[in-house]
């Protein structure tokens, strides 16, 4: 070990500075253990920023242990940037999904933008070329013009990033509700493909190869923002808004094709995104994962600013950088390549024998640290987990109970109601802001259910779907979780794709509350069982904690990012009825349930009462009915029923293409024995809207899933409108009656708001 | 219009209403990464203007506004920036001189 | 026929407009780099879709300087086609191969839509497979493409037929309510005064695959190849 | 660095080249349409700024440029708008008075 001396002009290590490095005593002594002496200011800093939660998983880790890594399909599990599956004909799909919540919040142009870029870097750091986008968005209600500000930021953000790389934003969700309100999420999920002998991994190998800094110059950037990452939100946030980055997304494109063409030339041996704690973060984790020393020189990384400290540099999060390791003597034509690309290469360090992280500047060391135990002795905590009193006592609320309204004894008027509500509504105005047909790949985009890309030179296709309601969550962690996976699947299913793996991004309150660790523990064991189930294992994810505003935890809300395949082109189902005189089939069945409905929040203002049953093997047997009825030709349409039950669905069904419309006669008097509300609003799982010109086959192969399935009318022509019987009564609606409510919701909230239009504009007016 | 206001020497003066238009410039804060000035200083360069050493880049904006004088049309604009038309978290603002333009009501 | 796409840096409509040659012609496509001058005996040079040089400054600013766009400036100077599209269409009006300027949407906002876009001119080198008046249904994707010229830039555009394309209503009727981002007489697409030099914002590169969609864009293709064959 | 020159006198005198921040203006030419100034007219009333009659939008840009001079400072920026920060269909521009920048080489 070489003697570290402090620099000329550190801060003394006081237990202030150590607090203020989001560090506990106690981990400040395991520090001081593993040196064998107090840390320096860098030293400290690096400490910080890799074992604050963002980065090492600390709260978390023991956990996800319990999730099913392993299936046929999984080429790459958890661990690597990104995870990778096989879906045939040697091609791999590598994704990923990860949060930006809290540079969102402060600053949601750019926080959405940056997390764009970032998950974009995961996914081609791994070989794979980015085909397809997808985001998962939470906010409080629209009605608030602070939410309206944050929605058209990061919106706007999203598209900016993702239209200039040229990458197709395909599909997402948004959901809007109170519980988000001063914590917006912003989860951003990266879709690419690569043959599977292109597959590289971040793991630095070879004694003596060069590390390489590649993109971007170095600033004073979002110094710290993976502990800002890891801390609730308060007003002391404000402060922090200069830590927040700014998203370069031309470079992005350049240090993309670079980076492919760099792994492609075989002149590299590893190649990993310097994200959350930059410098820091990459090179540890890298040495760590081959078992290897590094020893990086400060003074060598190419800078944007004047005077820059070793801390700085190491810390910065400056965005659109990549640090590879290359082959001994081939530093010449990983530079040339990245010169065709305008874009530098700079030696910084390189692997060493010795079992030591050690950084300098020139040739004075100023942080080192034995083996890789920077990694491996980070602390993992076990919070003991409590559930909440509120969760027991919402739960155990008898939500049949609650008394209707008098508008809702005309259904009509509660259907329209739903429609409009903007996590119902068509979130066209978002989406209409993404490109979403570039690299002409999109075979059905955003709008249906999940989107579909075809695979150029195969007959298959991929589907993809983000999906997760915090609601069901918030009562029930378990049954969430499982929901969350169970919908996602059931989303891929409708368009024909066998559910491959998926992808997670756990967002929570503060690990350290026990209500929130054992919302944070069912809710994964309950996507474990799920993933199980459905045999869907988990090839990835990210953790964001601390999802907190002065008013308390949002909802528990584990997004689930999941990929289906299509073994042919010819099995691409859509969601929306197609032909007059199909029949209207309902796989799965009614129940009386309510509880945690988007009926109950939206015409009610209440989260209450059990999140509808999940029978995983019902969910089995649906998807089976639906790929064996699409492969069998016998299906016309598919759409899950999700938000809002069974009579938004047929709704959604006729017209979310607003290019095709049509019109239903339904009848629904079979389950006249359940409440009217529960029937057309209700949430019970396991359900999919189908149409088809062969019923018997349809009911046949269910009946052979042991799917309860029953006709429950007929696709009309867009004049006939929506035409149901429930009950004893009969509910009539025009088309374009539900069209208006469906598709004008949030543009008439978006454009009318002259306040939104402007904070947008100036973020417009930012790029 | 003509409004009766009173100076500092609490005599009562009339107050001309004015259309005054006052320009402002915002640009990126110190440190902050500009991408477009760095890629706008790249081509400059290739086209041959080898002594531009930086370019940053910004808005530039002429707010015109009605007021009783400049100072005040100033404190408008000024208030205008900071609420809305200038980003604090990436910019910073500087206001010109307000000239008076024509065709204010008076 | 051979197609030279070429790429800038930040185009990313050139893997399209690449392969909608490729596959759905079966035509020969070569990409030609910005810092070449080498248009390797392309007949056809198409500028592509993008954000070239991240559309800093100016959507097309700073890529009009590029070496290659010299030798496209020469090409079309030698009468031959130049079919620019979306970002290629405000690098040609920033290059002055074609008039005006294209600025941000009405809307503000980034547009990606799938629209009606009426056929004016049936006659071009591009366009004859078309019919005068056709309503086609074509991709557009961008979030400056408010088309703007000089009043009497705009007559003469209009007077000669160089208006190729209009934002039209799905059965065809010019108004400001289909006019999807505000640009002057609703204008999508125009020719250069002798005809061979094409810039859309739409994107025919995007509809040739019937997988995807109506493969409205195709008719643009055959259009040069009848032409070049005749 | 120092460049022998020679002043309208004749006579050869010493020039320093100093590091010059040149500010331009490039605004939208009157006649364009400028949706999002239109916008931000609209905001700032439902804001409050009642008084607000017009907003046009365009670009500040600071050109640091090493030169013998602030005229030939200004020169060199008029240049590179007329090659490319402008353009001249839809832009008009104004260069402000050069400052001398700490830290050009002298
Ligand atoms: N943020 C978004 N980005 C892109 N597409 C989105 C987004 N939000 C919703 N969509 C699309 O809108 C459609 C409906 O979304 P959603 O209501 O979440 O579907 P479901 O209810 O079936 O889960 C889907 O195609 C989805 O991909
Ligand atoms: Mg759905």
């Amino acid at each position: 070990m070489s003697e570290v001396l402090p620099r000329p002009g550190d801060p003394a290590i006081t237990p202030e500075l150590v607090k203020e490095h989001g560090l506990t005593p106690d981990e400040f002594d395991r520090v001081s253990k593993m040196l064998g002496r107090a840390p320096t200011f860098t030293e400290l800093g690096i400490v910080s920023a890799l074992w604050n939660e963002h980065c090492s998983y600390k709260h978390s880790k023991n956990t996800l242990r319990t999730l099913p890594t392993e299936g046929a399909a999984v080429i790459q599990g958890p661990g690597e940037n990104a995870g990778v599956v096989s879906i045939g004909d040697g091609i791999a799909i590598a994704f990923k999904i990860e949060s930006h919540n809290h540079p969102s919040a402060v600053e949601p142009y750019q926080g959405a933008a940056t997390g764009v870029g970032g998950i974009l870097r995961d996914v081609f750091t791994m070989g794979a070329r980015p085909i397809a986008m997808l985001n998962s968005l939470r906010f409080g209600s629209l009605d608030s013009a602070r939410n309206r500000y944050l929605f058209a930021g990061v919106v706007k953000g999203i598209g900016d990033y993702g239209n200039c790389i040229g990458v197709p934003t395909v599909a997402g969700e948004i959901v809007f509700d109170p519980a988000y309100d001063g914590n917006p999420l912003v989860n951003a999920m990266c879709v690419g493909m690569l043959r599977e002998d292109e597959l590289i991994l971040a793991k630095a190998q070879g004694i003596g190869n060069p590390i390489i800094c590649v993109g971007a110059r170095t600033g004073r950037d979002g110094i710290h923002g993976a502990s800002f990452a890891s801390e609730d939100l308060s007003e002391a946030s404000e402060a922090k808004r200069p830590r927040v980055q700014v998203g370069d997304p031309f470079t992005e494109k350049l240090l993309l094709e670079a980076s492919l063409e760099l792994i492609r030339s075989g002149h590299i041996v590893a190649i990993q995104d310097m994200g959350a704690a930059g410098l820091t973060s990459s090179s540890a984790e890298m040495a760590a994962r081959g078992d290897v020393g590094v020893t990086i020189d400060t003074s060598l990384v190419p800078v944007r600013e004047t005077g820059m400290t070793p801390y700085e540099i190491l810390l910065s999060e400056s965005q659109e950088r990549m640090l590879v390791v290359a082959l001994e003597g081939h530093e010449e034509a990983v530079r040339e390549i990245l010169f065709k690309w305008d874009l530098t290469a700079e030696v910084i360090g390189k692997v060493i024998a010795e079992p030591v992280y050690r950084v300098t500047d020139g040739d004075k060391v100023v942080a080192e640290f034995p083996g890789s135990e920077l990694v491996t002795q980070c602390p993992r905590y076990n919070v003991s987990a409590k559930e909440g009193a509120d969760a027991v006592r919402l739960r155990s609320i008898d939500v049949s109970a609650i008394a209707e309204l008098h508008e809702e004894s005309d259904p009509a008027w509660t259907t329209l109601k739903l429609l409009a509500s903007p996590t119902i509504a068509s979130k066209r105005w978002a989406f209409q802001q993404y490109d979403s047909t570039v690299r002409t790949n999109t075979v059905v985009g955003p709008g249906g259910d999940a989107a579909v890309l075809r695979i150029r030179g195969t007959d298959r296709a991929i589907a993809v779907k983000t999906d997760c309601n915090g609601r069901y969550v918030a009562l029930d962690p378990r049954v969430g979780g499982r929901i969350a996976v169970a919908e996602a699947a059931r989303n891929v299913a409708c368009t024909g794709a066998r559910p491959l793996a998926i992808t997670n991004c756990l967002n929570f309150g503060n690990p350290t509350r026990p209500e929130i660790f054992f919302q944070f523990t069912e809710a994964v064991a309950g996507i474990g069982e799920a993933c199980i189930a459905l045999d869907t294992p988990v090839t990835g994810g990210n953790v964001s904690f601390y999802n907190e505003s002065p008013t308390g935890s949002v909802h528990p809300t584990p997004v689930i990012g999941m990929v289906g395949v299509i073994d042919s082109l010819e099995h691409i189902t859509r969601s929306t009825f197609r032909n007059v005189g199909d029949a209207i089939v309902l796989l799965g069945d009614c129940t009386d349930e309510l509880g945690g409905s988007e009926y109950l929040a939206t015409v009610h203002g209440v989260t209450a009462g059990k999140p509808p049953r999940c029978d995983l093997d019902r969910e089995r047997g649906v998807i089976n009915t639906l790929l064996q009825s699409i492969q069998a030709g016998v299906i016309a349409s598919a759409h899950d029923c999700s938000d809002g039950g069974l009579a938004v669905a047929i709704a959604e069904s006729m017209m979310c293409n607003p290019d095709a419309t049509t019109g239903a006669e339904v009848d629904l008097t079979p389950w006249a024995s359940l409440p009217d509300r529960a029937v057309l609003f209700g949430e019970a799982q396991g359900r999919v809207v189908v149409s088809s010109g062969e019923v018997a086959r349809v009911l046949q192969i269910a009946a052979a899933n042991s799917v309860p399935a029953r006709r429950i009318g007929t696709v009309t022509s867009r004049d006939g409108g929506l035409l149901i019987h429930v009950g004893s009564q009969t509910v009539r609606i025009g088309t374009d009656q539900l069209g208006e409510a469906y598709h004008t919701a949030i543009p008439r909230i978006m454009n009318t708001t002259a306040q939104v239009a402007v904070i947008d504009e100036v973020e417009g007016v930012l790029v | 219009m003509a409004a009766m206001i009173t100076n500092h020497l609490h005599q009562k003066i009339e107050a001309q209403v004015a259309l005054y238009r006052v320009p402002v410039q915002i640009v990126p804060r110190p440190g902050i990464l500009d991408p477009q000035g760095a890629a706008v200083v790249g081509a400059l360069k290739t086209l041959g203007f080898e002594a531009v050493a930086d370019v940053r880049i910004g808005r530039f904006l002429t707010v015109d506004v009605e007021a009783d004088s400049a100072e005040a049309a100033t404190l408008s604009v000024q208030r205008m920036c900071e609420k809305l038309l200038a980003n604090p978290v990436i910019e910073d603002f500087a206001l010109e001189a307000p000239t008076v333009q024509p065709g204010g009501r008076s | 026929m051979k197609f030279g796409v070429v790429t800038f840096p930040g185009s990313n409509g050139d893997y399209d407009a690449y392969h909608a040659a490729v596959e759905a012609l079966g035509e020969e496509a070569v990409y030609l780099w910005h810092k070449d001058r080498d248009l390797k005996d392309s007949d056809v040079i198409i500028l592509p879709g993008g954000f070239s040089y991240g559309d800093y400054l100016r959507a097309g600013a700073i890529a009009r300087f590029s070496p290659i766009m010299s030798e496209v400036v020469a090409h079309a100077k030698r009468g031959a086609p130049v079919l620019a599209i979306c970002n290629g269409f405000q690098v040609a009006c920033e290059a002055g191969m074609l008039p005006g300027a294209l600025m941000r949407n009405i809307s503000r906002r980034f547009i990606s839509r799938v629209l009606p876009i009426r056929v004016e001119n049936a006659t071009s080198m591009f366009t004859h497979e078309y019919f005068a008046g056709q309503v086609l249904r074509l991709p557009i994707a961008h979030g400056d493409g408010r088309y703007v010229a000089d009043p009497d830039v705009v007559a003469s555009l209009e007077d000669a037929g160089r208006v190729a394309f209009r934002y039209s209503a799905p059965d065809g009727s010019i108004g400001e309510a289909d006019n999807v981002n505000g640009s002057v007489n609703s204008i999508a697409g125009i020719l250069n005064e002798s005809g061979n030099v094409l810039g859309m914002m739409p994107h025919p590169e995007r509809a040739v695959d019937p997988l995807l969609g109506v493969p409205d864009g195709l008719g643009l293709f055959h259009s040069l190849l009848a032409g070049v064959a005749a």
